[in-house]
């Protein structure tokens, strides 16, 4: 980069489509030359930090970064957009995709890692692709890319769980991607184009358009594992090697709900009778938060009551559907606490999941009950996996606290007590089984058991990760002005 | 309805008979060799009929020689496939009907 | 940075540092560890004079630091926060010394010592707290920092323990946030104000107000184990000696009390909290829970456990006097805030001593005890007539000013319940006095460990300097500094009811 | 016209792709009604576009070719872990126990 | 004359439901998947029926063609290895039925109040033809106007099959060697194959083809080869597969970084708070994916093993 190049030629600089293309084409080189998959695995992902920054001082004054690939405008090309939402989620995924990365450096033995790296930049390239759409076809082969991934990387470790976990995580992300394309065609007759903009000025209320809002609902709601669709996660989530389970739970379940907030932001909210989809949307979230906590608090295994956790943290992000403003918009207070929650939830799930690896690393098993005096073996763990809890538990003075906080300010100014309660018993079951395994933590188990050694930096990157989310708790006022503005709420007064 | 017309159409009636005993003898003889004999035998013979049709009624050399060419291959894939069937009934021991 | 949120921000950091610090430390570092410890007291302690001389002479301690949009993390140093903060940091340096003392060759000290200076961390962070949000933010903190000292022993029972600890203050934390959320989404501000923010919102929500501090005092409530949410208790006493001794006089039961009295006076006001009629209930509730505990501690005969129930029953002495909206009531609740923790304190200390040096654990084993420890059942002793109300002792001080006020507030019944629970406390004390001091030794065991012999000075000077000082509380009660002054100097600065 | 009958006949093979996805236990009918699924969704993007007279739309069929080829390369993904489900765990279905009531009456 | 034709679009629509319902529901699975084949077959027709001849080929060559060839390998390797036993055919279950049935009925509703008059992109496709480097509407379309979309298509066969290897899945072992009639065929029709599949690359400008189509048929080239027997030598199996696997979206790629970087002052980034009203003020930006046909050679050897 010669250094005459001023600071606006920086900024003016392709950074969304650097984002896209640096982790496809290390994915593409690391398949090619596998002895050289490592370096370019770290370098990627930490090269994806500084360009976000880049990105980020881009955006940052605009309310959007508009691209149009290949030139071609709106209706025929496919645009590229990024705002201050998708850069939430590049953030989310920057971050703890650096952590897992560095973690799964230490976690694989040479002749799985050689393919871990393709298939995690694989999966980086297809989740900033998708961050940055705003074509609804792109982000249907986005979805695609990611998903195969996804299962790829589930099904690395072998064996018989992650095998079948990844057969059933397999079928479960085609059905919601096929279902999700049907509802595009819908749309796509309805309006006349894919992009986000023009739908947005185009779509009207009718038959084909409520269809498709419920297609594509579904279809994304399958793919988040939204409670009645949950089934696969679990075995899917706890059978996968620990870094991938903590790429899973953070990062590739968000990315579907990232569309669904598009579309219900910026698509379907404004339009008439889309109310009532909003409230089934909440109901749900409200069932997942409890169903899920409940299986949590009964599973035997550290990483399948992680899993299930999973799925009742889901449900709080699905608690802001129903909450519209006066003006029969979405509330954007409750907006602004669920996205703080995708990233409080992100990091904390990542940690959680990067110590059950150490866990399942040291004992061997990670059977609650059979835990042996970890405290005092592994304190690094002990503390990320607490951390990392009581974050999830949404207790002070932890990053989770403030989303809960800001979502049950948000719910009572509209009186929803219904939302409040669930979310504050959500809460104490939360507490509960995480609880639980701290309890176990401390006493010895009743059999003996000869540890293996873990390595140093995998102990750290989970503490990392969990220290990060405590962070987001100590000092949210930094951060929250930028969600604030994240919240992008279409014209006020769109067609009824 | 000119000359060449009626000829084409005499011809591909013809062929879509022959199809139509291919087709027959498919449905009716006892055992793979025979149905694979009637197959082969009958539907190259009926392609080639409405290939020729097809060809008077294209009205140009280039798109003739084209649609013999497609009979040509058709011929060739339709031999080896049906030996290999033939061969892989044989290898699994299937017995020719005898009355 | 103006000085007041300089100090404050140090007296926090006083135990935060050397906590982090200590977590890092490798476990055979003990001299390294005690010194991090004991500095961080000693300069707990300055601070905090320095700071009381500050407030007694007018100067005003505040830090304001943003944390969401409309609420800020505030801590504030006013005369009440100050009770509460120099009763903890005294307490503190004492427990420490004590749990260095008591601990000796124990594993897992690094460990101990991170999470009870966190624990008082998050103590000094409720008392100093400026508004409702800081309060539940340090309110929580000690949960978390005290979860894992309870289970400590890391034996099955004391992770059942902690299981029960945790679902009852957990639950309460909850309640507490509800509450907490439903009144910020009314009145919009949660700034403590001498005479409490709710005031200014119109009786359309006078049902919201109740069920609201209804809701803020079970939260409170479990900390200060009022009497359907006592239960984690007496179960808790499984944790190490120094652990109960902070939990019961210096950290947890105060913070809850010590929130009841935030709510009352500076959340909802007294005559506000008097118009929506909830300080009767209250009252009745904190009285029936003076004499369930006392009654439960009639019968039982581990030693911790029955000081345990005790504390349920002496904690709501200051709920009490705080839900009695008289003045001199409200001195009596606050300055028995003090003497408690003291009282109980030594009581606790000496219960260590006990079960450290002679591995006595029930009240039966204790025969003739006086002999043997003469300086331990000599501090225990005093605190026991304190405890009983008699009057050299600073026990009395409190149920004295709680009878005037109750009197002074035509709450008659009231001096009935003290009298009872003064009756009930000697009798659930003298019996454990006259054996340990007229009862022959039970056994050969005294003669053969050669007359009296007491346990190490670092367990010994702890309970012996913390008698003295309820003694000096009871008997000095008019000089300055001293807990009634100070809590009259409370009275003068934040309740305008007071002349 | 047409467009309706295809139309019409896409949504009904993603009803078939549906139920066979949703009742078969074979992993291999689970895929074939999966790829049935797929070309249910393509044959509705495409018959709706255009007017019988006017020249067809090509971005369906753009997407649709997209389409295929991603659906091919699930599956292929799809049958490679289906033959290491079966080859783990002895069958090629997801339950682990199998069900005996599942045999047809007849 | 119509009414044959609708009547023949009725007939085929039946036929299509009926040949899945079929393939889905036979006790046998080799007969399963012969009706899916002939499934993919009539679906062909269909796509001829809606005019779009490009996906006619795309479904008669990948759709029938690659999908029943993987199909066919599958089941025979797993008879070989485990369940030979074929599991009973699943009892008909009424309540999914029902509840699909139902869920259909309101899609075919929404989709029949799309029919009178569905908006498309036609006309812009139509005018920007001319600037797009092909006649072919398709693929102008596939290769240019929404070329993100193939790349990101290239990348997902490339991720499918490095998935494939990460299972490692193990190479086909040599069966029975097919035999001499089967050699001699493949000799002959390996060369027409690849100058068919080159054609079809070349004939994609302006007509009915494309890289994809072409790509099948070199797919297909490949599976005939391995049903022949034929296996790479080894010393081929290592980098240089990887390399040819690779070579096709890699190029793809390099392309998009040498447009990206190469003018980012002139990109088509229209920074600023400006949103784009309609696509007319935009000025043209560097064509990212803008590629002559016939140099990226798709995933060309993806599927040669």
């Amino acid at each position: 980069m010669p250094e005459g190049v001023s600071l606006s030629a920086l900024a003016a600089l392709p950074w969304d489509a650097v984002l896209i293309l640096l982790p496809l084409t290390g994915a593409v080189a690391a398949g090619l030359w596998p002895r050289s998959a490592r370096p370019i695995g770290l370098l990627v992902s930490a090269g994806g930090i500084p360009i976000l920054v880049g990105l980020g001082t881009a955006v940052a004054g605009t309310d959007g970064l508009h691209h149009a690939v290949g030139g071609w405008g709106a209706p025929l090309g496919i645009e590229l957009r990024a705002d201050a939402l998708s850069l939430v989620f590049l953030a989310t995924t920057a971050l703890v995709g650096l952590g897992v990365a560095l973690y799964a450096d230490s976690y694989f033995e040479p002749t799985l890692a050689r393919w871990f790296w393709p298939l995690w930049l694989f999966l980086l390239g297809a989740l900033n692709a998708l961050f940055l759409s705003a074509d609804l076809f792109n982000l249907y082969v986005t979805l695609e890319l990611m998903g195969l991934a996804a299962v790829a990387l589930t099904a690395l470790g072998g064996g018989r769980a992650a095998l079948t976990g990844a057969m059933r995580y397999l079928l479960a992300t085609l059905l919601g991607s096929l279902v999700y394309l049907l509802g595009v065609a819908l749309l796509y007759h309805a309006t006349g184009t894919l992009d986000f903009g023009l739908l947005g000025q185009r779509l009207e209320a009718g038959p084909a358009s409520r269809t498709a809002l419920g297609l594509m609902g579904a279809g994304l709601a399958l793919k988040t594992a939204l409670f009645p669709f949950h089934f696969w996660l679990p075995p899917a989530h706890a059978s996968a090697p620990a870094p991938v389970s903590a790429l899973l739970s953070a990062l590739v379940v968000k990315a579907s709900f990232y569309i669904l907030v598009r579309l219900w932001l910026e698509l379907f909210a404004p339009l008439a009778a889309t109310a009532a989809t909003g409230q089934v949307l909440g109901l749900l979230g409200m069932a997942a938060i409890l169903w899920g906590s409940w299986q949590a608090l009964r599973q035997p295994r550290v990483k399948l009551l992680v899993a299930y956790s999973t799925v009742a943290q889901i449900g709080y992000l699905f608690l802001a559907f129903p909450l519209l403003s006066a003006a029969g918009l979405p509330d954007a207070a409750a907006w602004r606490a669920v996205l703080w929650l995708v990233l409080a939830h992100a990091l904390a799930k990542a940690a959680m999941f990067l110590a059950a690896g150490n866990l399942l690393r040291f004992g061997g098993h990670d059977r609650i009950t059979d835990l042996d005096c970890v405290a005092q073996r592994l304190p690094l763990t002990v503390a990320a996996f607490a951390l990392a809890g009581v974050s999830i538990a949404g207790l002070p003075p932890t990053g989770g606290f403030i989303g809960k906080w800001l979502l049950l300010e948000a719910a009572l100014l509209q009186g929803r007590w219904d939302l409040v309660t669930v979310m504050l018993l959500g809460g104490l079951l939360a507490a509960g089984y995480v609880f639980k395994v701290v309890g176990h933590f401390f006493t010895p188990a009743a059999t003996r058991h000869e540890a293996q050694r873990v390595p140093a930096r995998m102990e750290w990157t989970a503490l990392g990760l969990a220290v990060l989310a405590l962070l987001l708790g100590l000092a949210p006022g930094i951060l929250l002005p930028w969600f604030d503005s994240a919240v992008v709420m279409p014209m006020a007064g769109a067609r009824q | 309805m000119t000359g060449p017309d009626y000829l084409s159409a005499l011809l591909l009636l013809a062929g879509a008979l022959f199809f139509l005993a291919g087709t027959l003898g498919l449905l009716r003889f006892p055992d793979v060799y025979t149905r694979l004999h009637a197959l082969t035998k009958a539907d190259n013979v009926g392609l080639g009929l409405i290939v020729l049709g097809l060809a008077l009624q294209s009205g140009s050399w280039l798109v003739a020689g084209k649609l013999v060419l497609i009979w040509l291959l058709v011929l060739l894939a339709g031999a080896s496939v049906a030996h290999l069937i033939a061969r892989g009934a044989r290898q699994r021991g299937i017995p020719e009907w005898r009355r | 940075m103006n000085p007041g949120n300089g100090i404050l921000l140090s007296v926090l950091a006083s135990s935060l540092l050397p906590g982090l610090v200590i977590f890092a430390i490798a476990e055979h570092r003990i001299a390294l560890r005690t010194t991090l410890n004991l500095l961080g007291a000693v300069v707990k302690l300055v601070l905090v004079g320095w700071m009381l001389w500050g407030v007694a002479h007018g100067q005003a301690y505040e830090l304001r630091l943003a944390l969401l949009p409309g609420l800020d993390f505030v801590l504030r140093a006013g005369p009440l926060a100050l009770l509460f903060v120099t009763l903890s940091s005294v307490l503190w340096l004492l427990t420490t010394l004590y749990a260095i003392g008591y601990l000796e060759g124990s594993p897992h000290r690094s460990r101990f010592f991170g999470f009870f200076s966190l624990c008082v961390t998050a103590t000094v962070g409720v008392a100093l707290a400026g508004n409702l949000l800081t309060f539940l933010l340090f309110y929580e903190l000690l949960t978390l920092s005290t979860y894992p000292l309870v289970v400590h022993r890391a034996t099955e029972a004391a992770r059942r323990a902690g299981q029960s600890y945790l679902v009852y203050t957990l639950s309460g934390g909850v309640l507490l946030l509800a509450g907490t959320v439903w009144l910020y989404s009314l009145t919009g501000t949660l700034e403590f104000r001498a005479t409490g923010f709710v005031q200014d919102l119109d009786a359309s929500h006078h049902g919201a107000l109740i069920a609201i501090f209804w809701l803020l005092i079970a939260g409170v409530g479990v900390k200060a184990a009022l009497f359907p949410l006592h239960g984690w208790l007496p179960q808790a006493m499984v944790a190490p000696a120094p652990v109960s001794a902070l939990l019961h006089a210096v950290a947890v039961v105060k913070a809850g009390a010590f929130g009841i009295v935030r709510i009352v006076y500076e959340v909802f006001g007294v005559e506000q909290a008097a118009d929506l009629g909830v300080t009767l209930p209250l009252a009745g509730l904190a009285a029936f829970t003076i004499l369930y505990g006392s009654l439960r501690a009639l019968y039982q005969d581990d030693l911790k456990r029955r000081l345990a129930f005790s504390t349920v029953s002496q904690v709501s002495y200051i709920a009490l006097g705080v839900a009695i909206a008289g003045p001199i009531a409200t001195i009596g609740g606050l300055v028995h805030l003090v003497h408690q923790g003291l009282m109980k304190i030594t009581l606790f200390f000496c219960a260590g001593n006990l079960a450290e040096t002679l591995h006595i654990h029930r009240i039966s084993e204790m025969d003739g005890v006086g002999r043997r420890l003469p300086w331990t059942m000599g501090a225990f002793t005093l605190a026991a007539f304190g405890m009983i109300g008699l009057p050299p002792v600073a026990g009395f001080v409190s149920k004295w000013y709680l009878g005037l006020g109750a009197m002074e507030a035509g709450q008659d019944w009231v001096v009935l319940v003290l009298a009872g629970s003064s009756l009930l406390n000697a009798a659930y004390f003298l019996p454990i006095l006259h054996r340990a001091w007229f009862r022959a030794p039970a056994g050969d065991g005294f003669a053969a460990a050669g007359g009296r012999h007491e346990t190490g000075w670092l367990l010994l000077w702890p309970p012996v300097i913390t008698a003295a000082m309820s003694l000096g509380a009871g008997m000095l009660a008019f000089i300055p500094f001293s807990p009634l002054e100070w809590v009259q100097f409370i009275g003068r600065r934040e309740f305008i009811g007071y002349e | 016209m047409t467009a309706a009958f295809y139309a019409l006949a896409g949504v009904a093979l993603v009803v078939l792709g549906l139920y066979g996805l949703s009742v078969q236990a074979h992993l291999l009918r689970k895929l074939l009604a999966v790829n049935i699924l797929g070309s249910g969704v393509f044959l509705v993007l495409v018959s709706l576009g255009g007017q019988p007279g006017a020249a067809p739309d090509p971005v369906p069929h753009a997407m649709v070719i997209t389409g295929i080829v991603v659906a091919v390369s699930a599956t292929a993904l799809g049958l490679v872990l289906m033959l290491k489900v079966a080859a783990a765990s002895g069958r090629p279905t997801l339950d682990d126990a199998p069900k005996e009531d599942r045999c047809p009456k007849e | 004359m119509n009414l044959l034709q609708t009547g023949f679009d009725g007939l085929l629509a039946l036929g299509l439901i009926w040949l899945a319902w079929r393939a889905l529901a036979c006790p046998d699975l080799f007969r399963g998947i012969v009706l899916f084949i002939a499934f993919g077959l009539l679906m062909a027709l269909a796509w001829v029926r809606l005019e779009a001849p490009d996906v006619a080929l795309a479904e008669a060559a990948i759709g029938a063609g690659l999908t029943g060839a993987l199909l066919l390998a599958a089941l025979a390797r797993l008879n070989r290895t485990a369940a030979a036993q074929t599991l009973p055919r699943e009892a008909w279950r009424s309540g999914p039925a029902l509840l699909l049935v139902l869920a259909g009925a309101g899609l075919g509703l929404a989709v029949l109040s799309l029919i009178p008059e569905p908006a498309g992109l036609q006309a812009q496709v139509a005018a920007e033809l001319g600037r797009s480097g092909v006649s072919n509407p398709v693929t102008a379309v596939l290769l240019n106007f929404r070329g993100y979309d193939t790349l990101l298509e290239l990348l997902v066969l490339l991720l499918a099959l490095l998935a494939a290897w990460s299972l490692d899945a193990d190479p086909p072992r040599r069966e029975a060697p097919a035999g001499a009639v089967l050699d001699m065929l493949l000799r002959l029709l390996l060369p027409v194959l690849v100058l068919a599949a080159a054609y079809l690359l070349w004939a994609g400008a302006h007509a009915p083809g494309g890289a994809f189509q072409a790509g099948a048929v070199l797919g297909a080239a490949g599976v005939l080869a391995l049903l022949a027997g034929w296996r790479l030598q080894p010393h081929l199996t290592g980098t240089p597969l990887r390399l040819a696997v690779t070579i096709g979206p890699g190029g793809f790629l390099l392309v998009a970084w040498a447009f990206a970087a190469g003018r980012p002052a002139a990109a088509g980034i229209s920074a600023g708070t400006r949103r784009r009203s309609d696509p007319a003020d935009r000025d043209p930006g560097h064509p990212v994916h803008r590629r002559h046909p016939g140099s990226a050679v798709p995933g060309l050897a993806a599927r040669r093993r």
